[in-house]
């Protein structure tokens, strides 16, 4: 089983003197090894993030000019040009401060539903069956299926849109946070209810913290989606009085083949998301999960 | 009678009667000169034929203008179910649709292979594609409308531009109306294998309908509403350049003016209230067996005021 | 009051038996998993009475922490009944304060004084300054001053199990359940908080149930020891520890022995 | 500090007699106490979830019946009645297996892209980057962001419709991926590293066993989006001649207003969905995180 | 092959200094937190030489851990360095064995057995019916056999602390780093494991670096031990322990007190 050899006389341990140490004996400098240049270019954050967006915009211009059929894909440049000029003009402010506010008010529904359904969700084991059934049942039907009630409901408008936004905000919130309540430790679980703490308050004081990693998870994908749903639904529901969002934005530029338009709207789209990532997202990464040591 | 209404229209030229109203506030002259007093409309802008059928069925819409093969669908299937029932107020426009090619091979319908694909913006059920059926049931015979069905394709028409005038995709036809199919015409490239007026006549696109219960709650409003459009055709047909600058104004549609008047001076771009080709439409969705109560005469499908009417 | 106050251990109270606080009355405990079922102890029964330094002796795995576990209110015994003042434990509370054997029951996203604080806090213990002093002076006791506003996850191990003992204590509960908490802990900062709880205790006498694998920690820290016997456990015997005064003379390695033979025979 | 009364005498701990037992004593009968009637019934979960389902279904019909406007909302009779002769005729089974098809692959080729991203983002600081810009860049998109690239690269159709499946699966699943990869416990990646294992190895042997609630919901929240996109994708990205899928089946009964069908559709993509949570996330839950006591 | 053989430490070897297995080189050692810096060691240098049975020994927080870490190659220092073999450690490898502090070191979808197969297989040391063979032995050694098949979380501390102990003599790796891994034992298990390590070392004769908190298990264990100091960790001195014929004789009492002195001493 061991794998010693028996034949051969055994090592021993080198025999050497003891010593005792002053611990109060004198410093001897440390010098710290200095980083090479590229390693300390390589530290900043913001520096590798912005080489890879600028070598994805050289792809995108090099790629759509080689295409040259700006009808369907316009290059880099014109993008960035027709996005300059909506925003100078004021239009494209405007639009995406009009979308801007449908999702939000959305977003923050949606997560205050799913914030209500996880806690029904983690208290009772029927409220565990309730949550996976509607999320199992109502998390794959696409916006039109809804349609009808939202109409019903809410009329056309911004209603309604929100209304699809809790839709596609609250299933994926609801989902990662009720999975992240789940895995838990066991330990703080029961550190929460050796103070008393039940329901509401263990869920607030105890779950939400320590599934903190998985809510964030929750927000980023519930945040995505109800962009892409918020722009597809302004295009259903169409504008009531002139103040269309950016979905109605594109679907305008889109009829009238001004493809730079289009793609401008779609630009600011993708800039509000790296601004939400790396410094709302980021920021509230940096003063939980990274400080509490939850997440490396 | 209500004081407000609700009026959605689309988004091309052949919703250029209604945003005429808009622009003018039409319906609000109208109904003071019918006694009704202030009344307030509320313009939406709606595209695709489904949102307006529903947002009428969930009661969020008065009047609306939608594709005349739409409008059969829904008259025909809202039979019987009392709040549902709606009821046509007019027919809106008409124009004629473009079969474009990039492929120098097509000459006629018949020159389509299988390697061909034609752009639709929702196969089999869209206005374009029910012409489309009719068309082909002209050029191949009543039993073979549906002969051009397998090389249709959905793509909405902006998209549909860009893949016929860009080439490197599968897409070698687009079924359009204006301001598509003139986009299209003006590269060398792109021949035109069919133009729908020629081998259909000038049939209706486009009609005007509301709910049943509301032009029998507001008849006054209704009769409004139509005499409102009566004096947008009659000024488009008197004043193509206001009309034109009306359409920009309203569509936002950033085109010059001469552009727009161009395509206002096509001569298969009429406005009329009254219908033609409807019972077209009506027989031959019958025969698809897509509708499951027929009318028997068009007018069945129009407010009383229509009977006597010629239309067709 | 000093430590010889517990010299006259019994003596006071002799005359008539009070009613336990905490009585174990034939309790089985049993996990489910999936495969199969696990008897973690069977049929024991114990009572502690009010202020007793009770300990929990037995070897790895008998069933020490599960027993913990089931008077902390978070597990209902399969048979027989656990009851505390006479009413059977239904749910966990603040009223039995427990240092858990793991080391990760600090709260991560709370410093070493939130961690403390929030206790008493949640619990509705004490609030503002008040709180404020009493964690200090605790996380003071257990040599964490300087890190007071620490991260858990920037701690050794010894120096989070601190934490727990000092959240522990900074509650003063009626009943302290405590498991191994000195388990990992040096030589010399274990002697001083086996020292901080007996002067706790001499002040507040509040109860306290404790296990520990260490013998002598056992006979320190205890006036009642229950020695429990392997995988699955029952109870072998109830010893009662040396007076104070006794500490370190013969009776103390008596029983020592004396409890040694007892585990270790088979 | 300290709470205790120095004036009374101190409470001396009960002193009482040792005694010592003998372990092989005799057992007692242990009696386990009998569950009542509905605590029994309440432990069985599909009888829970069958409670859930059955109220909801009343719901429907008594709302549907009550609103009493079948071309907009059929009642849950109408619509088991269309599903029933949509089932019988063989059409939905045939559009839900094409349906089924697509889905499949584009979920598969989503969590394998997904899988590869991940791997690359926990290898190295700009690997992280890359995914977390990619992923706040595309994943708020909507799906005719990428209209032009999928009809210039797949053209119309299935190859189209795939890719926008995985783009509805991609960036879900690898945010929860990743998420979960950064939250596994330092011991635990230590322990993979101290056996050697290194990149995809220890990625493929620590992480995503030791991730896996949070690649779970990552499945879960991706497998629902892809439904929704696949129903809108085929809407929009049509379908070449009669092979239509469920969306399409959707899509041709709302514009013939065969409302009852076009919820027939729906609840087949309901009942797809109770399906794959109950017997296929609920198998792999019981056979991996709660075997192994990874959630609760 | 005998534990006396172990008397005659030194004996042999005294001749000539043979190459130091790990060489230890006036390293400082931090951690960078988004508040502060900490400085777990400092200027610690140390030998070990092959088949050393090394023991660190210092008070909770003084960098023990973070020092096995180091050498395990999770941590660069940021003075000095470390050489296993003359060579520079980088990275970590499987042969540095390490049995953590912690009790979440197990993979929790491995069952029992599984966990100690699978580190023989991950790091390409034995494969098939030997790796089972090996983890068997070594599951049944420290008393686990009953509970092969079971998965971590159904284990009780001590018994987890156990399957590690299992994964790591399993590995008969060159150096096993072992970080207080009796500290969650009754006396009896502990016994038995402090002989089993021996054992193991008497067969393979690998060379160990023990982090422990108890003075005796040190002397018991250790051929060599290293003191710290508090916080940050530095080193105070390096002893002989005393040779196993004179365990149990007034020589280890002795070193016993020394060292007692030693760290307990301000
Ligand atoms: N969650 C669990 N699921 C199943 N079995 C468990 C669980 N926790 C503990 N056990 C089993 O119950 C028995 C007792 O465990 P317990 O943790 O109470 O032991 P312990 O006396 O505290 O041991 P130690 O001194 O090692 O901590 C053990 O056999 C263990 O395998
Ligand atoms: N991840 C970390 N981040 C920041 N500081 C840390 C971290 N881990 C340990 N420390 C600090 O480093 C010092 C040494 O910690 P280490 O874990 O090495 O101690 P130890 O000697 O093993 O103690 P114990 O016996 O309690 O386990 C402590 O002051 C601790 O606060
Ligand atoms: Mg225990
Ligand atoms: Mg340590």
């Amino acid at each position: 089983m061991t794998t010693s050899n028996t034949v051969t006389t055994p090592i021993e341990p080198y025999a050497r003197p003891e010593f005792v140490l002053d611990t109060q004996r004198p410093e001897t400098t440390e010098v710290l090894r200095p980083l090479s240049l590229f390693e300390s270019l390589y530290r900043l954050g913001w520096l590798r993030k912005t080489v890879i967006l600028v070598v994805l915009a050289v792809i995108w211009e090099i790629y759509g000019r080689w295409l040259n059929n700006p009808l369907l894909f316009p290059s880099f440049s014109d993008t960035v040009h027709a996005f300059g000029s909506g925003i100078y003009s004021g239009v494209l402010l405007e639009r995406a401060a009009v979308s801007l506010q449908t999702l939000l008010i959305g977003y923050g529904l949606g997560i205050a539903l799913a914030a209500l359904l996880t806690t029904v969700a983690i208290s009772s084991r029927i409220g565990t069956d309730l949550l996976e059934t509607l999320t199992s049942m109502f998390n794959p039907l696409p916006a039109i299926a809804l349609l009808p009630l939202a109409l019903i409901w809410f009329g056309l408008g911004t209603g309604s849109i929100i209304f699809v936004l809790v839709h596609s905000v609250l299933w994926a919130v609801a989902l990662n946070t009720h999975g992240g309540f789940r895995s838990v430790s066991t330990t703080l679980r029961m550190v929460g209810q050796n103070y008393g703490l039940k329901g509401f308050s263990l869920v607030g004081a105890i779950l939400i913290p320590a599934a903190f990693p998985s809510i964030l998870t929750g927000l980023k994908v519930g945040w995505a989606f109800a962009w892409r749903t918020l722009i597809a639904a302004e295009l259903v529901f169409g504008v009531s009085s002139g103040a269309g969002g950016l979905g109605w934005y594109i679907f305008e530029n889109r009829n009238q083949l001004e493809t730079a338009n289009v793609f401008a709207g779609l630009f600011f789209v993708i800039l509000i998301g790296l601004f939400v990532e790396n410094f709302i997202f980021a920021t509230i990464e940096k003063r939980t999960i990274h400080r509490w040591g939850m997440q490396h | 009678e209500a004081s407000a209404i609700r009026v959605s229209h689309g988004y091309g030229i052949l919703y250029l009667p209604l945003m005429v109203m808009r622009d003018q506030q039409l319906i609000e002259k109208q109904a003071k000169k019918m006694g009704l007093g202030e009344v307030k409309t509320t313009w939406l802008t709606l595209d695709g034929g489904n949102v307006i059928n529903d947002a009428m069925l969930a009661g969020n819409l008065d009047v609306a203008g939608t594709g005349a093969p739409g409008f059969v669908t829904l008259w025909s299937k809202a039979q019987g179910i009392p709040r549902s029932e709606v009821i046509g107020l007019g027919a809106l426009s008409t124009s004629s649709l473009w079969l474009n090619t990039n492929n120098p091979n097509v000459k006629s319908l018949k020159d389509f292979t299988p390697k061909d694909k034609i752009a639709i913006p929702g196969i089999k059920t869209s206005l374009s594609a029910v012409v489309l059926q009719m068309a082909a049931a002209k050029a191949f015979g009543p039993e073979n409308y549906a002969k051009l069905d397998p090389l249709t394709v959905s793509l909405s028409h902006p998209d549909a531009v860009g893949a016929l005038l860009g080439g490197k995709t599968e897409i070698t036809a687009h079924f359009t109306s204006p301001p598509f199919s003139y986009q299209e015409a003006k590269d060398p490239k792109i021949t035109r294998v069919l133009n729908s007026s020629e081998l259909l006549g000038n049939i209706t696109l486009d009609v005007v309908f509301a709910p049943k219960h509301f032009t029998e709650s507001n008849p006054k409003l209704t009769q409004a509403f139509m005499a409102a459009q009566e004096e947008a055709n009659a000024y488009i047909a008197a004043n193509r350049k206001g009309a034109a600058e009306a359409f920009l104004r309203i569509s936002k549609i950033k085109m010059t003016l001469p552009e727009v008047e161009q395509m206002l001076a096509d001569k298969d771009t009429q406005f009329s209230t009254t219908p033609d080709g409807l019972m077209e439409y009506v027989s031959f969705m019958d025969k698809a067996k897509t509708i499951k109560t027929r009318p028997a005469k068009w007018s069945d499908m129009f407010v009383p005021a229509f009977q006597t009417r010629k239309g067709s | 009051m000093s430590h010889d106050d517990r010299a006259g251990q019994g003596a006071g109270a002799a005359l008539s038996a009070p009613a336990p606080l905490l009585e174990i009355d034939n309790v089985t405990l049993q996990y489910k998993t999936s495969e199969h079922l696990v008897t973690a102890t069977k049929q024991v029964s114990f009572k502690v009475y009010p202020s007793d330094r009770y300990i929990l002796l037995g070897p790895s795995g008998c069933g020490k922490s599960t027993l913990l576990k089931a008077i902390g209110g978070y597990m209902a015994p399969v048979h027989g009944a656990i009851r505390l003042k006479g009413q059977t434990i239904t749910q966990p509370g603040p009223d039995r304060m427990m240092v858990f054997q793991e080391f990760d029951q600090l709260l991560p996203w709370k410093t070493v004084r939130q961690n403390v604080e929030f206790a008493l806090h949640a619990s509705g213990r004490l609030k503002g300054r008040e709180a404020a002093e009493r964690a200090a002076y605790y996380i003071e006791k257990v040599g964490l001053i300087k890190f007071i506003d620490s991260y858990p996850h920037t701690l050794s191990g010894g120096m989070k199990q601190r934490v727990s003992i000092a959240r522990g204590m900074a509650m003063e509960p009626d009943v302290l359940l405590m498991d191994e908490p000195f388990a990992a802990l040096d030589a010399l900062t274990r002697r001083k908080m086996q020292d901080e709880l007996l002067r706790l205790w001499d002040d507040t006498r509040f109860t306290v149930l404790f296990v520990t694998h260490s013998i002598e920690e056992a006979i320190r820290i205890g006036n009642r020891i229950l020695l429990l016997s392997p995988h699955p456990g029952q109870v072998k015997a109830e010893l009662n520890s040396v007076p104070v005064h006794e500490m370190g003379t013969a009776s103390q390695a008596q029983l020592e022995t004396r409890i040694n033979d007892m585990l270790f025979a088979h």
